[in-house]
């Protein structure tokens, strides 16, 4: 079947992906068919081999069991396979650019994984006694040194799970400072802008707080004067929860201001911190007058995202905060490093606990390698490529795409569907990139742009590899702003056509049930 | 520098497409206050892998590990065997380095594990559905607590004496900041039997765990009874999801909500963290529950694939009004997780559950047999507190001059409480015979 | 585009994969375009940071490079994406059954790779003090152990580095057996039947001997007439290299007349045991005659194939050769154990040295771990496992293909293709089974069936995938007989289509070589 | 089992549709001498992955790795650091778990890392071709041995005295057994210089080593002459690959055939195996060359793809006319080799150069601070001899006593000869200068 020089099909009927012969199989090629376990598995297989169970009389009293999971077991041979080629299904950092605006999808060194997997660090408990694992407390001290020096603030807490977590717990941490001012009945109100990330409304939500949104201007930046009226009657103003650079991948230019307002009105200025990576190592948040900021250590500090997780959000805390820290935290002192885990004594102020132990051990471990391995020089050079990256692409394709907002952008450039003809949407190009090769960018976000187009390079991308994105997305952008049809059968090269959510979220099955009932029960 | 692939002239050549005359331009909008006239000061210049390694390397030798020693601590987390394929299937590049699968044509991969994982915690808590993970076990308590207040529209949270107290704490702080009315038992070994007197019309729901912090596994079905004819819900808790295979699960307890850890299953002790939080309830909770849904459809072709769904209980399109606000879960430790439990299935499971209780059962008898020392925990599963006329952290201390770290002193968990003859010790399958005939003797020499 | 039941594409012209758009990047879906090195690395890049040399003054008196290697580097982030998309253009095992006839390709244990990357065993150095390695003598010993128990022999010699290499080693050992009966100048007559591999003769030749091949009989055996023909006038017979199973996939069933007839000849009994996998466990060679073969623990003791190696070759000999082992060898006395390095004392009738060092010892570790975690039952299993599969697929796939000989097949299944229409070919089935999503099977081998198509399953297959297999191959098998054209078109469905081997021949292009040569001088 | 897939109700079925009644059946052809009644005797029965763990890593634990303390070590093998990222590439499963590459359109994976790694040997050894692995570099030098007496229909072969005695044997081996006559010159510390005048007209090569066993490096220009002008061919060998980023490649000295020891680069110590034999010619010997050699060429589509090529040199083709038995050779370590190179790039392999070459003279400086030592090795890369006043076994002990592993004792390499006082010592990127500082310290207590 033809091509035009841009890729498009001259006979878009035969778009059907069908020309190789349907195998008996189900597999093609290097694609393999792989059904789901619960499929092809079976309760007399097991990968593991175990032991025979003595049989000696149970102490369970009775509370045990009735009917058996009836899950399937596989050989390892066949789970081995299983996992395998269902990876292949996936697209990753390690197979291309992965342009993800916000989610800072960035190289994972390897190093990393070796080091996190170092028995003195994945095999310790967390409750076995602190004088055993002195190497662990001292690791979380010196990455919590290299997360102060870099965000210029006195505190940080290690117990957040994610950037979500570590907004309550910036949030917690202001809602404990009202509390102690005996202010937290009057002031509820945090104000966030519309271009926020959904996590900070429903982080806000979560502490307790009302929400009330603040525009963004034509520069894509708070609109100040909006934030001046928001702020006459002040008394029960509890803070600001800002990200920056902001969500449209712009710096705040008024942040200052903005810092200064919020602290007049006798709030506190809780900054996202998702979008480190533009400033690392060449702006500190301490010096922007920031009270709290989370930071993602999966995104600027290279923990790997894993699919969706885990994730660690540690939270820099300004000398208004840091006495509400959450416990544990570790302190040093001349018998050596030592956990604060009861709300008495150093932690008497503390807001609490926010989970059973002491935070993402292994992302710690990962992240200090990274930090360690870029040293203050590298990490500097990070932000820089990271938004010299952004720029380029925004500069190669505001020719074919419309900038959201004029200038230079930071990490991220920020795009609008302006440019595309009638029918044609953001999803369109998105998933037509995917058969340039490519993982889509993120879309529909920030809110305030419409059809939002969201491309975060990073700096880990060659400027080859980026010249090669940038066509590859100019010239889907010419289909779309052609009104190429054909962009709405995107994408055909993947492993699957475009998958029906809405039909999904209509009916929704979220676990595999058997033809017949019996099937399971009978194992 | 070896991650970052741009070289001087790459540089030089990008300034001049973009037409600025030096990074400095990008960052024009930073206050002149917040400028820094160089580099951070203070932090050491970068280093090659060989020096990296090194320094930490180091660190880790610092700490004891589990493995090189007779270990029996417990409390939350516990030491497995975890099969060598389980972690190289996670170190697969398209797993480890993917995002979360919101471009379900290039993830599904991801998003297939994720739909077996969600129907193996069903079928292992005996529950209709399960979500795609939480952070961990404590923040899934808190998230259900939360739930049920929002299911119930009731504000008042009971929490048993046997619940892991970090559980605890985590899940009255998250009320406590939305108003939510915490009732918190005391300690007590037994301490879900006096949960249903606890239970009143305003009770949003009661939370309950089994096996619980001391050990104590509980059949709580009449606690469920007492909270459903109160109209409240039943939440259980479990911190140690090996005994999925030989205890009574929750779904055979009238449970409503039932969350635990899920790091037993195919992750390491890691100090902490990351783990797998688990999270099941009853079908006609779905739309309440917090965290991603994984879920079944078809693609242009007709083919069967999986998307995420339910997003609308979710923060990224419903904001305020979303569920919960997490969004990054733990995907990979669920992908450790259900890859593991792949390789066990379910009879792998209750043969694993049985010599992590046969373990247990060894150690207690072999306890019971030093004079002086009782086992407390009325029934158990791989787990339980013993007392003994010394202070628990003298005997730790001694037990650990004769090589053996003897578990988790009651004081550390419930510092107030008068509990300090108390020790709580765990046994798994990675336990041996001379490792508790070790104990043993040590404990005898002591006590 | 059509397609019947049996997969044959109505419209064969259609064959072209086309359909899907060309994309700009020249990246497909999950499919990423990946260059050489040598055209989008640089010298200005590195993946490693190394500190900068002192400078001091060199040692080297003049000894120095005068032109730079010119090599390209990479970042850490383009090296690994480089290999992992370069990885998933290779069909492996942990996709898919991979019939390879006579190679064993059975699962990897992972558990395998990691006791072999403990520090114990990965970071000690061959020559470093002999005390300071005892473990690793230890586990030298214990496999030994194993392979002369398994194989019911007395001697076994470790320095192989792979089956061949353990083939040397056993012809060596005759041969200076023969030259302490000082017969070697009378004796090089090597009998090879002519289903051999390709190692058996070129191994004789490499040892000095001349071979003189047996034909095979109406029942894929040695030809016992022509056998003893041949050992009519024996005084110049050295020995005979037979493989057991054979190669053939079926037990010699007159090997201890064989064997028998050999050492009446005055030689002796040479047997490769690349297919030892259809009798461990069960069979002893030692019970056979045998006088020395060679053990692939990449076939038998699953350790990894890695693309083509490494490979490891233990070869067990007889109390006849035993004595001419090669050094070094490891004995065990009351101080510990002990390397025998040097042609003396315990040693001074050894055949010589032929490595380096001490052999695979990475495979050591690996094939100890398999054969502990199997035991002795386990691997009689592993045996009947391996050869009923291949029983299962010889009995599926008969009706639709011409097997070489009657009756049950050992671990493999040989086809001949007869049942092929005119103009098919053997390997027009092999590519086609490639769009079925499986590795093809051996073909053209063994030599003395015509189009040879070998099959060896493996015991890690399970039924489920074995019936798959099967079904895919029957149909592919069918559209053979019936003369299907577009089989050589095969494989449609793979990374790159059929490759021009007789091109790479003629005039080979063995490096990359820059467009103008100034490219890599200016440097 | 856990890596056997079949169930006992699969293995019934399948007996059926084969219609056979036992797998007895299909070992019938076996003779009755030979069955035996059951399993093995002797031998252990199956057990879990956690006990054989175990038994491996109490073995692994009664070995001193060279990470652990002050080694210089080397004689043919060298402690480098290896970048996490090449055993992550290595250990994928399209690679770990693949076949030779005979299927080029599934195995271009495979193929275009052998292509690589051919162009990355050719260059560094300055040679006009490379094949895609031998076993080690003592085969590797087996083999050229070999192919220059087919080459020039000679049977005559001269080892230098500096050439790796473990090479030596396994050349004099293979030659020998085909009446290739073998003259060794004796071990020599400068052994390189007194090759040409053993070079006549029945010599088919002459071998030499640079840097040599003794780490005497040398220009082989002069040899090469007078081996050309004898018609012979000029065979090096060097056992240190990352000498080829600093000291004179065998392409740069007239050398026909250049083969060497890759482990250096990209491969662990792995006490011994598997290592990578690197072997390069210059182009009018390709065809003589051993080994397998991947080449470019284009599939139906007219794109650019590789194949294996030139097989018709290879056993499986060629049988008894083959120019070597070799069938598996290295790939996986080749791999590895090829990933390490890839990213050190040629920059990096000279940066690395350096700093070998600089540790091992800041070592030598530091010993030769010690009077009575003598550094006897006048020009080096990273490995040198020196001399004591006493028997270098005992010097090595109290070195160990002192927690320094010195280096090897010459007479370890050299039984017979009279070099009972010569130590043979390396230095790389992993010494420091506190182990240097030890080194010179305990020399300084012990002589
Ligand atoms: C701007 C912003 N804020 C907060 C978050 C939440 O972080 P996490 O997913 O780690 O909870 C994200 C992550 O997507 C983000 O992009
Ligand atoms: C029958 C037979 N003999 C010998 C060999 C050679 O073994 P290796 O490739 O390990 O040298 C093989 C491997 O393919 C084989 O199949």
């Amino acid at each position: 079947m033809g091509m035009t020089s841009t890729g498009r099909p001259t006979a878009p009927q035969a778009f059907h992906a069908d020309a190789a012969p349907q195998s008996i199989s189900g597999s093609r090629g290097l694609l393999q068919r792989e059904d789901l376990i619960f499929e092809f598995g079976s309760t007399e297989k097991t990968g593991v081999d175990l032991p025979a169970p003595k049989g000696t009389p149970d102490r369970l009293g009775g509370v045990s069991r009735k009917r058996g999971t009836g899950l399937p077991g596989l050989s390892e041979p066949e789970a081995v396979r299983h996992y395998v080629r269902l990876s292949q299904r996936n697209y990753a950092i390690d197979l291309g650019l992965f342009p993800l605006g916000s989610c800072t999808m960035k190289h994972n060194p390897r190093l990393n994984e070796k080091a996190a997997r170092l028995p003195g660090f994945a095999d310790i408990h967390p409750m076995q006694p602190q004088y055993t694992v002195q190497g662990a407390l001292e690791l979380i001290d010196e990455l919590a040194t290299w997360l102060k020096t870099l965000t210029g603030m006195p505190a940080v807490a290690m117990s957040p799970k994610a950037g979500a977590h570590g907004e309550l717990c910036g949030m917690l941490a202001i809602r404990r400072a009202l509390e102690a001012r005996g202010e937290l009945e009057t002031r509820r109100r945090v104000l966030v802008p519309a271009s926020a990330h959904g996590t900070n409304p429903a982080t806000a939500i979560q502490c307790g707080f009302t929400v009330d949104e603040i525009s963004a201007d034509a520069r894509g930046r708070v609109d100040m004067v909006e934030l001046r009226e928001k702020l006459e009657d002040d008394s029960d103003v509890a803070g600001i929860m800002l990200t920056n650079p902001n969500t449209c991948g712009l710096f705040e230019t008024d942040i200052r201001e903005i810092a200064d307002l919020i602290h007049a009105a006798g709030g506190y200025f809780y900054c996202d911190g998702a979008n480190f990576n533009a400033i690392v190592g060449r702006v500190r948040p301490g010096d922007l007058g920031v009270d709290a900021m989370h930071i993602n250590l999966h995104k600027t500090f290279s923990t790997p995202h894993g699919g969706g997780g885990p994730g660690s959000g540690p939270t820099v805390l300004s000398d208004a905060l840091a006495a509400y820290a959450p416990v544990p935290f570790v302190v040093k002192d001349d018998a050596g490093f030592r956990l604060v885990e009861d709300i008495e004594g150093e932690a008497a102020e503390s807001f609490g606990r926010m989970i059973a132990f002491h935070g993402q051990m292994g992302m710690f471990v990962r992240a200090l390698a990274y930090m360690l391995s870029h040293g203050a020089d590298g990490l500097k050079q990070v932000a820089e490529d990271a938004v010299l990256n952004a720029n380029y692409v925004q500069a190669k394709l505001k020719g074919v795409m419309t900038p959201a907002f004029d200038g230079f952008c930071m990490h991220e450039a920020l795009f609008s569907d302006a440019f595309t003809a009638d029918g044609i949407e953001t999803i369109d190009i998105a998933k037509a990139l995917i058969d340039e090769g490519y993982h889509p960018m993120t879309m529909y976000f920030p809110l305030v742009v419409h059809g939002a187009m969201l491309l975060e390079p990073t700096e880990t991308e060659s400027k080859a590899e980026l010249d090669r994105f940038c066509a590859s997305l100019a010239a889907v952008a010419k289909r779309a702003a052609a009104g190429d049809e054909s962009l709405k059968s995107a994408p055909l090269t993947a492993p699957m056509k475009r998958l029906d959510e809405t039909r999904a979220a209509r009916k929704p099955i979220l676990k595999w049930t058997p033809p017949e009932p019996e099937a399971v029960a009978a194992e | 520098m070896r991650y970052l692939p741009l070289t001087p002239q790459d540089r030089t050549a990008m300034m001049n497409v973009i037409g600025a005359a030096s990074v400095d331009d990008f960052y024009a909008d930073v206050p002149e206050a917040a400028r820094l006239p160089g580099q951070i000061a203070g932090l050491p210049d970068h280093q090659g892998e060989l020096a990296v390694e090194r320094h930490l390397a180091a660190l880790a030798a610092k700490n004891r590990t589990a493995g090189e020693g007779r270990f029996f601590v417990g409390c939350g987390a516990y030491k497995h065997h975890v099969p060598a394929s389980v972690d190289h299937i996670i170190q697969r590049s398209e797993f480890l380095t993917t995002y979360t699968p919101y471009q379900p044509e290039v993830a599904q991969g991801t998003l297939q594990t994720l739909f077996e994982f969600q129907t193996q915690v069903a079928a292992m808590t005996a529950m209709d559905v399960a979500n795609a993970s939480m952070y961990d076990g404590s923040t899934a308590c808190a998230e259900a607590a939360l739930m049920a207040c929002r299911v119930t529209r009731r504000k008042k949270v009971v929490l048993s004496g046997g619940l892991h107290p970090h559980y605890a704490a985590a899940t009255k702080l998250l009320c406590e900041a939305q108003g939510i009315e915490i009732v918190q038992l005391p300690p007590a070994i037994d301490g879900e039997t006096a949960l249903k007197d606890a239970v009143d019309g305003e009770t949003a729901c009661v939370i309950g765990q089994s096996p619980n912090v001391f050990g104590t596994v509980t059949d709580l079905s009449d606690v469920s009874e007492a909270a459903h004819a109160q109209k409240a819900l039943m939440v259980s808790v479990f911190t140690e999801a090996v005994s999925l295979g030989l205890v009574t699960p929750p779904g055979e307890m009238g449970v409503d909500i039932a969350v635990g850890e899920g790091q037993s299953i195919g992750n390491a002790l890691n100090f902490g963290g990351p783990y797998v939080g688990l999270f099941a309830a009853t079908q006609k909770l779905t739309r309440q529950m917090p965290g991603r849904l994984c879920g079944e459809t078809i693609d242009a072709d007709g083919n069967r694939g999986f998307v995420l769904t339910l997003s609308t209980r979710e923060q990224h399109i419903r904001r305020d009004k979303a569920t919960s606000n997490i969004c990054t879960n733990s995907g990979l430790c669920a992908l450790a997780f259900t890859a593991h439990m792949t390789l066990l299935g379910g009879t792998g499971l209750e043969r694993l559950a049985r010599l992590n209780h046969e373990a247990a059962c060894a150690l207690a008898d072999a306890l019971e047999g030093v004079d002086g020392v009782e086992v407390v925990t009325p029934r158990f599963f791989n787990e339980f507190a013993f007392k003994t006329p010394m202070n628990a952290e003298a005997v730790l201390a001694m037990l650990d001059e004769r090589g053996v770290i003897g578990g988790v002193r009651a004081s550390r968990l419930y510092p107030g409480a008068e509990l300090d003859d108390l020790i709580v010790c765990a046994a798994t399958e990675c336990t041996t015979e001379d490792d508790i005939a070790a104990y043993a003797d040590a404990i005898q020499e002591i006590v």
